[in-house]
């Protein structure tokens, strides 16, 4: 399935050391990416809890985007390792939900890789525009009492696959 | 109670407002996003203008504003500002949020529907964080006017000069039995040519007689407890088997020792000292130390000569000393613990360790100094032929894939003076083989001139390997050096007397452990990290610990003692302040809901977290937390929030971001 | 006991029969099972790369994979520049799954594929690594006593780098000699290349390398240059003549394999090790084991 | 005397358990019985749907709700319970966050009824699936049908308060019993809607009286595989991953008291959004590596980690279900 | 993006691509070139071979013995401090001029290898005695005299065997190869 008009939805945490001054490079030096990736800064990419990417997956983003700063150059000396182990483990859940890893990245991006970090988002919108739509947030509009409406509970009756009744 | 919330788009003249669609989207929040508290939306041209602060001001004074977001530039660029123009209207500065859609929208992007949508997006996104900000107020804490120096080489001895000088207390703790560090070890320092021990002795005597300072020698920090302005040293004094009350250093214990001791660390293996020794004549302190892995006494319980003869009442030899444990409080600490000479062996075609004549760099300062082994003249290993002609090799071990990648920027500027020494010592034939010839100071490239007119002989050419299998007759019994002269493209063979190896400089073997104690890190190449590599050499990430001298990276004396005077200046800036205020952005354990699983405990970096063994909780020093949230992030049991980055205003941000607040009313 | 797939290469069927000889002897006295790959095909020396770089890497791999299909997973040559291929081969089949695609999808036609299980030594290695030096020097009947060896690596044998090995100054054949009771000269050009692979193609290259090699042994007053491999032994023995015309030097230095210093250390017959094959004899040398 | 306060309860996707963790409280049931009027307990007493749908709404004063909601019609009674209750109480893991019953979102329901109806465990030579209604003589006849995904009560009718546990341990239902008791006497007042009750504040680790330390897992491992287990030593300490550390305390560290690992039945910890997330945080936080390949090869010690995170929570996390469930159904 | 490829870029393509060839990362150091035992039988030095290519010196590079004359010792290679692996980079540009036909004249190396792989094509072995006449005569009357003498001795030695060898499954073997370079359709 590959729709030609999708835009995707991503969620892109920064590290408020590296990869948000990246960002920020990018933007000074006039550098172009796509505008599909809406940032949120934390201090640092070891803040990167892995509910934030669950609530953006289900709340209808269609990838997300963690970035740090190299292995090694951590501003706080070695969160970014955290990070990365939880991102391992957290693919492997997803993985077993059904959603394709390749939804959540991990880039590493320091402060002067304004360049990096441009391609890095142009390359990952386009990876997700591939894999389509992930269609979680429509699911989960909730009627006054916040609950999910009548209609997408929709009930199964007769899946046209399912054989017919055969008269004895 | 409802908040109310003031939006800001700035035009920053036609920056932002020629690809975003300013007007738009201003009057965007304030109709859509009005269920959510937004009770004003307006446009701008240049919001951080004064008259664009004043905006800001009057609304809250007019309006009651509770929350304010500008969607601007980056905050990196104006968070400040305008959390001083809240601050300046009676608001909570941390209840101000900036959002970038310039630098991460209008500059970055070129389709006006998409920016300004975007805009929108990112402006709901500051919209549902804000709401859950709270009003912080920094955190203020004394500070201790005591400093802490480790490492007594020029830097630390420079740093603690400064601060005691300004009448402050300092307690410089030095592992070796006297400071002086690796300065001490030279003869002639360039670009000028002075006698290292005429610059250095003065200040190391000032070092002993401050009244400001405590020095201790032979000693090491082993922990260190608490946080800026108040910090605990726990040291280890080690036993000297020398009272220091009584020693008068009259040198005659180690005179009378019968135990010779080949001295790698000092004389860096070319001389020997006694078991019981001071490294240098003008070691400070003058007191000697005993070798206790060398002394015979200790070894098989006989021969006591030094106590023997030591002339004092009473006795300064003491052999039941044990080593000592102090507390040193202090406010702030500067870390000058310096470098290690690169290990020339590693690079076995060059033949140190096997080819007598392959010379460290150390061992030939050793070798030019006065007070050295050869007593200054410049000798072959057998200690008395005079070289006829030596080779210099440069980049030993630096600029390599295979050993360290960094220029250890000394050794150039290093081998010139050894050329030098050589030609005015002995007038023999002096080849230097270089990649490149590295100068960049004042009177640098002036001493580089010097050398050549003296006939300094230049090969640009990294050297390939040295034997001493001869090919030729005039090969015979020299030592061969191969490289190629690069500016004439062949490969040449020289035969010299002598080789001396510019061996590049490393972090000191420990300077891992050493950095986990204080609580800061080594980068890719192992020097420790500053806090800004131009803007803040001296700074680390950890508040109130300063570093200064080679363990910030490669350098020469004239830098060294620059960063100790800095790192000083940042020190007593600090004391001048009295209390020091901490960003509120800090996490904090819920004892109740903390079950004390200790999830937590490994993974803060600057060792903020404890566990309180009789309660079963983890606690968190908000002093030590520096705000990077990985333990919020971990504890499973949701027990550890983060002021300023919550969960609450994360999640709301990313529903935010989203537009999941645009259909309902939530207020 | 462990079998070892040991593949000779083309030199030990022809140039180097003494060393094939004298290989399958001192295996079977230190008790190390080789077995010999069947239908291996030659591993191309240093001539394939010039040509085509994934044929070279497929010749290698087949062989590889004739000893995976045995159900051998230690990979032994004698030949230093064997080794270094199948090493290399090996190595960069096991870390891109690019290449060992390409070249399973040739394998393919022969009936072959490759898992990759290979660990690939050369013959010195395993008698050092697998049976030991303590072992070896129990062996020795016959001491070499006295016997000054010069220990040539070579090239091939060390490099380029394989894991962490020192590529400049090793002692792992100096120690085999000691083990053997013989005295290792201090060899300033022991892993300088012989110029084997020129000898063909550049001859005046090759003899000088061989030249200073030789040079270095008599200064070093070797009594015998001991090899790893059959390449640098031919070069070193049979072109001794040569480098004599061209340098006006008089060098009659032998030059043995290391398993046929073994071999007499072990008190294996010389003829059983193919002594007596020489060009340049050794048999003055070792006169104290006849 | 004035009458008595309604009580029911009600089982919909469930193993029937929580029914027997009730019956589990002893003489507490008689208590029950004194002091309330039980109008509607299928598994105890007989009822009919319309007489609880005569019934004034508001009516019942307290419900004991029971599993999930599978089918329409476990959505119709949670919907009926809730008008005519006044407090209605998901009771059990099953209601609260879906349980196991949940673990069948990781699958489209057609692939489950297929399984059900069409595998080789199954006697169907025919290929005969059951039809949801059916004509016969006397009318229409339905049986109930499945939603594309199971959802706890929660995500269908608005809920007062939850008390996880699979089943919730009996002597915090007597607890719960007791304070609404009280609560009708006048003698106590009610916690804050929403409330999760019948619960400890922290997690299942602060209950645990193992030995803990600063915790570094080089090897994930499962507990039959490591000889022998220190008895005093917290589980996840000696490798085998124990959900403890994220999972609301209550039940009195019942898994690692009996020497297994806690598998989470309680669920999250007070405010917590997603339970499968703190887990994911947990375990990597102590993984001891820093290159991916280390990382992996301990994470390879987990070897079903969607299961290991979500095995009591899959319906009631952020993302619910699998993605095919989710999208097809 | 039809910009076109630098020669640096078309020689770091030739070589084995997992070693990341950063052969633009040279420093002119001349550490190769020192350690080189060939080097003095080069026109050019390998560092100025390099220095050629980062400049985009094609046909000089191309008309140079150098890479010819390389033992493939690899010692260079160990020592090189920019991690540039240059035996490799040498055996890369023999396969590039052999590719593209241009090289000096003269040299025995290119027509060697050629033959060389002939025969293992042919046989699945080498056989030196096959191999000798390809290259023989180039080292001129005297060189064969030479030649001939060494032979002899070997082969009263019982070193050279009289008859060239050949693998059982050369069929097999054959079809192999076809998979990876063209020798012709099977007979
Ligand atoms: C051969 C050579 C020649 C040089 N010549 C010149 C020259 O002519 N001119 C010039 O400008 N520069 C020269 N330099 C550079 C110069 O040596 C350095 O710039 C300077 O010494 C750096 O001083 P430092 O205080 O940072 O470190 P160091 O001199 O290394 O001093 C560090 C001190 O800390 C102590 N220490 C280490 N670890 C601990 C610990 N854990 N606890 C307590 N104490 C500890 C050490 O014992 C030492 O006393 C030369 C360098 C070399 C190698
Ligand atoms: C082209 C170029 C590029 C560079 N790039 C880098 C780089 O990338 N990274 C880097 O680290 N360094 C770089 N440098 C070096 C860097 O510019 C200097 O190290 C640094 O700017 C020095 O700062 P300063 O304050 O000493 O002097 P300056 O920047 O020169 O400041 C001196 C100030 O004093 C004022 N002034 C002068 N005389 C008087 C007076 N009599 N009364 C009052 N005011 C006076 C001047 O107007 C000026 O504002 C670069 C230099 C150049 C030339
Ligand atoms: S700590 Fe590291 S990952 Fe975190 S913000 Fe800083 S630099 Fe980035
Ligand atoms: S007791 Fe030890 S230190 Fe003293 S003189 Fe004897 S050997 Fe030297
Ligand atoms: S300072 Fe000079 S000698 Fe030292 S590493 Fe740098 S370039 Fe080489
Ligand atoms: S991780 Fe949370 S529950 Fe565990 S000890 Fe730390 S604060 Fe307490
Ligand atoms: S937020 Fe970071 S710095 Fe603060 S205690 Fe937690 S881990 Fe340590
Ligand atoms: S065994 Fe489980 S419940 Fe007990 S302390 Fe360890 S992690 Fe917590
Ligand atoms: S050794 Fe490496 S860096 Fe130096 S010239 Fe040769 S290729 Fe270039
Ligand atoms: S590999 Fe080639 S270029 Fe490198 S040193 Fe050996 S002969 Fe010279």
């Amino acid at each position: 399935m590959t729709d030609n008009n999708f835009e995707p939805t991503i969620i892109g945490f920064t590290c408020n050391w590296c990869s948000y001054r990246a960002a920020d490079l990018a933007g000074t030096a006039r550098m172009k990416y796509a505008p599909n990736v809406r940032l949120i800064r934390m201090m640092c990419s070891g803040r990167l809890d892995p509910t934030f990417v669950l609530r953006a997956l289900s709340g209808g983003a269609d990838g997300v985007m963690i970035t740090g700063c190299h292995p090694g150059e951590c501003h706080y000396i070695e969160q970014n390792y955290k990070a990365l182990r939880r991102f391992h483990l957290l693919r492997r859940v997803l993985a077993g939900l059904g959603i394709e890893p390749e939804r959540v990245k991990l880039v590493w991006a320091s402060a002067a890789e304004g360049a990096k970090f441009a391609a890095e988002t142009t390359a990952f919108v386009e990876e997700i525009r591939k894999l389509g739509p992930l269609g979680w947030g429509k699911g989960e509009e909730k009627d006054e009492g916040g609950r999910i409406k009548d209609e997408d509970s929709s009930f199964i009756t007769h899946p046209s696959s399912f054989g017919e009744e055969v008269s004895a | 109670m409802t908040e109310k919330i003031g939006v800001y788009v700035c035009h920053c003249g036609t920056n932002i407002a020629g690809t975003v669609d300013v007007k738009g989207v201003a009057e965007w929040a304030a109709e859509h996003l009005k269920h959510r508290g937004v009770v004003i939306g307006r446009e701008y041209k240049f919001m951080c203008s004064s008259l664009g602060q004043e905006l800001v001001e009057n609304d809250i004074k007019e309006l009651g504003l509770t929350r304010v977001i500008v969607a601007a530039c980056s905050p990196h660029l104006h968070e400040k500002t305008f959390r001083t123009a809240c601050k300046n209207a009676g608001l909570n500065p941390y209840l101000c949020e900036m959002v970038s859609i310039r630098e991460q929208v209008s500059w970055v992007h070129t389709d006006k529907v998409a920016a300004t949508e975007k805009s929108k997006a990112v402006i709901s996104g500051g919209v549902e964080r804000v709401l859950h900000n709270e009003a912080l107020e920094p955190i203020r804490v004394p500070i201790h006017a005591d400093t802490l120096v480790v490492g007594g080489g020029i830097a630390g001895i420079q740093a603690a000069l400064e601060i005691a000088d300004a009448g402050y207390h300092v307690c410089l703790v030095e592992r070796e039995p006297s400071i002086g560090g690796h300065m001490a070890q030279f003869d002639k320092t360039f670009p000028t040519l002075d006698c290292a021990a005429c610059i250095l002795t003065p200040k190391m005597v000032e070092i002993g007689s401050h009244p400001n300072i405590t020095l201790l020698t032979w000693s090491e920090v082993e922990k260190v407890d608490g946080f800026v302005g108040n910090f605990t040293a726990t040291i280890r004094k080690k036993a000297s088997y020398v009272n220091t009350d009584s020693c008068t250093g009259c040198g005659i214990c180690w005179e009378k020792c019968p135990k010779k001791v080949v001295d790698d660390v000092f004389e860096a293996g070319l001389g020997v000292r006694k078991a019981i020794y001071r490294p240098f004549a003008q070691a400070v302190p003058k007191y000697p130390v005993m070798d206790v892995e060398n002394c015979t006494y200790f070894k098989n319980g006989k021969c006591k000569a030094c106590q023997l003869f030591c002339p004092t009442e009473p006795n300064s030899i003491n052999f039941e000393q044990k080593d000592e444990i102090l507390e040193v409080q202090a406010g702030n600490i500067i870390l000058a613990t310096g470098y290690d000479l690169f290990d020339t062996t590693r690079i076995p075609q060059y033949g140190y360790g096997k080819l007598p004549n392959v010379f460290t760099s150390i061992e030939f300062e050793r070798m030019c100094n006065a007070a050295g082994p050869t007593e200054g003249k410049v000798v072959l290993r057998d200690m008395k032929t005079t070289p006829k002609s030596v080779v210099v090799v440069h980049c030993v071990g630096s600029r390599d894939e295979n050993y360290n990648k960094y220029c250890s920027s000394i050794c150039c500027m290093q081998s010139l003076k050894f050329a030098h020494l050589v030609m005015e010592r002995t007038g023999a034939e002096v080849y230097n083989c270089y990649i490149d010839i590295r100068t960049p100071a004042k009177d640098y490239e002036e001493f580089y001139k010097r050398v050549l007119e003296e006939g300094g002989h230049f090969i640009r050419g990294k050297v390939a390997e040295i034997t001493d299998a001869a090919r030729l007759p005039e090969e015979e019994g020299k030592l061969i050096v191969q490289v190629e002269d690069t500016l004439i493209g062949k490969q040449r063979r020289i035969p010299v007397d002598m080789v001396i190896l510019s061996a590049g400089i490393e972090p000191r073997q420990d300077a891992k452990e050493v950095g986990k104690l204080f609580g800061i890190a080594c980068g890719a190449s192992g020097w420790y990290t500053e806090k800004h590599p131009k803007l803040d050499p001296v700074a680390t990430m950890t508040e109130g610990i300063y570093i200064a001298g080679c363990v910030q990276g490669p350098k020469d004396i004239p830098a060294s003692v620059a960063q100790g005077a800095a790192a000083a200046a940042r020190v007593l800036g600090k004391i001048q302040q009295g209390v020091i205020a901490l960003e509120p952005i800090k996490a904090s354990i819920n004892e109740t809901q903390c079950s004390g699983c200790r999830i937590c405990n490994g993974l803060c970096p600057f060792n903020a977290i404890s566990f309180i063994e009789d309660d079963k909780v983890s606690s968190i020093n908000p002093a030590l937390c520096q705000g990077c949230g990985t333990c919020v992030a971990a504890c499973p049991a949701g027990a550890i929030s983060g002021t300023g980055f919550s969960d609450a205003q994360i999640i709301a941000q990313i529903d935010g971001l989203l537009l999941r607040n645009l259909e309902e009313a939530r207020v | 006991m462990k079998q070892y797939a040991y593949y000779p290469g083309c030199s030990l069927e022809s140039m180097a029969t003494s060393y094939n000889l004298s290989t399958l002897e001192v295996a079977q006295t230190l008790g190390v099972e080789l077995k010999e790959i069947k239908d291996w095909n030659c591993c191309g020396a240093t001539a394939y790369f010039p040509v085509d770089e994934l044929l070279a890497h497929t010749l290698v791999a087949r062989n590889l994979a004739l000893a995976e299909k045995d159900g051998l997973s230690d990979f032994v040559a004698p030949c230093s520049a064997c080794y270094k291929n199948a090493y290399f081969t090996n190595a960069y089949l096991k870390k891109d799954p690019d290449l060992a695609e390409h070249i399973n999808y040739a394998l393919e036609a022969d009936n072959l594929h490759i898992n990759g299980t290979m660990t690939v030594r050369h013959l010195i290695e395993v008698f050092i690594e697998d049976v030991g030096l303590d072992e070896i020097g129990k062996k020795v009947t016959h001491p070499l006593k006295g016997l000054r060896v010069a220990p040539y690596y070579g090239c091939q044998l060390l490099r380029p780098r394989k894991e962490n090995q020192n590529v400049e100054n090793p002692q792992f054949f100096e120690n085999l000699l000691s083990a053997l009771g013989a005295e290792a000269v201090d060899y300033p050009s022991k892993t300088r290349c012989c110029g084997g692979s020129l000898i063909v193609t550049n001859r005046k290259a090759a003899l000088d390398m061989v030249h200073i090699l030789l040079q270095d042994a008599v200064n070093r007053k070797a009594d015998v240059i001991a090899t790893t491999c059959p390449m640098c032994n031919v070069n070193l023995e049979v072109y001794q003549n040569q480098v004599n015309r061209e340098f006006g030097t008089q060098y009659s230095i032998p030059v043995m394999y290391f398993t046929q210093l073994m071999g007499v250390a072990l008190g294996i017959k010389p003829a059983k090790l193919g002594i007596g094959k020489e060009v340049v004899s050794g048999e003055p040398a070792l006169a104290f084991a006849y | 005397m004035t009458a008595k306060p309604k009580f029911a309860m009600y089982w919909a996707a469930s193993c029937g358990g929580c029914e027997i963790a009730v019956l589990n409280t002893h003489e507490k049931i008689l208590d029950v019985d004194a002091n309330f009027d039980v109008v509607f307990w299928p598994v105890a007493m007989d009822a009919k749907y319309k007489d609880v749908e005569a019934m004034e709404d508001g009516s019942i004063l307290l419900t004991l709700f029971n599993g999930s909601i599978r089918n329409d019609e476990n959505e119709r009674l949670a919907k009926l319970l809730r008008q005519k209750s006044k407090l209605l109480v998901a009771f059990g893991s099953c209601a609260c966050e879906g349980c196991i019953p949940g673990l069948a979102n990781l699958s489209p329901v057609g692939d489950i009824v297929h399984t059900a109806f069409n595998t080789i465990t199954t006697d169907n030579p025919h290929g005969i699936y059951p039809r949801t209604s059916f004509d016969v003589p006397e009318g229409e006849l339905h049986i109930p049908t499945l939603a594309k995904v199971v959802r706890p009560l929660e995500q269908v009718v608005d809920v007062d308060y939850f008390m996880p546990g699979c089943p919730p341990e009996s002597h915090q239902i007597a607890a719960v019993i007791d304070l609404v008791i009280k609560v009708v006497k006048g003698e106590a007042e009610l916690p804050p809607k929403g409330a999760t009750i019948g619960v400890g504040d922290s997690t299942v680790c602060d209950e645990c009286p193992r030995a803990r330390n600063v915790k570094l897992i080089k090897e994930f491992t499962r507990i039959q595989d490591i000889a022998p287990v220190d008895p005093t030593l917290c589980i996840l300490e000696q490798g085998v991953p124990c959900n403890g550390p994220a999972t609301r305390s209550g039940c009195n560290a019942r898994c690692p008291q009996a020497g297994a690992q806690c598998i989470g039945c309680y669920g999250p910890a007070e405010g917590v959004m997603d339970y499968g997330a703190r887990l994911i945080t947990a375990f990597a936080s102590v993984v001891d590596a820093t290159t991916p390949e280390e990382i992996d090869r301990i994470l390879d010690g987990i070897p079903d980690p969607t299961g290991q995170v979500y095995r009591f929570n899959l319906a009631g996390s952020l993302l619910k279900a699998n993605r095919e469930a989710w999208i097809k159904g | 993006m039809d910009i076109e490829m630098s020669f640096s870029e078309e020689i770091a393509n030739v070589m084995y691509a997992s070693h990341g060839n950063p052969i633009t990362d040279c420093l002119q150091c001349g550490t190769c070139s020192g350690t080189c035992p060939a080097a003095e039988f080069m026109d050019h030095t390998p560092r100025t071979i390099i220095g050629l290519i980062n400049a985009g010196y094609k046909d000089e590079v191309l008309a140079s013995n150098t890479f010819w004359s390389c033992a493939s010792c690899y010692h260079c290679t160990v020592r090189c401090p920019a991690g540039i692996d240059i035996a490799d980079m040498m055996y890369a540009l023999k396969r590039y001029s052999m590719w593209k036909g241009e090289h000096q004249e003269g040299l025995i190396g290119p027509v060697f290898a050629q033959s060389f792989v002939k025969m293992i094509v042919d046989s699945g072995r080498s056989y030196e005695p096959l191999l000798a006449p390809t290259y023989i005569f180039k080292n001129g009357p005297r060189g064969l005299v030479q030649e001939m003498q060494t032979a002899t001795g070997l082969m009263l030695k019982g070193r050279l065997p009289l008859l060239p060898k050949k693998i059982k499954g050369l069929k097999k073997f054959r079809n192999m190869v076809r998979r990876i370079i063209p020798i012709g359709e099977p007979t």
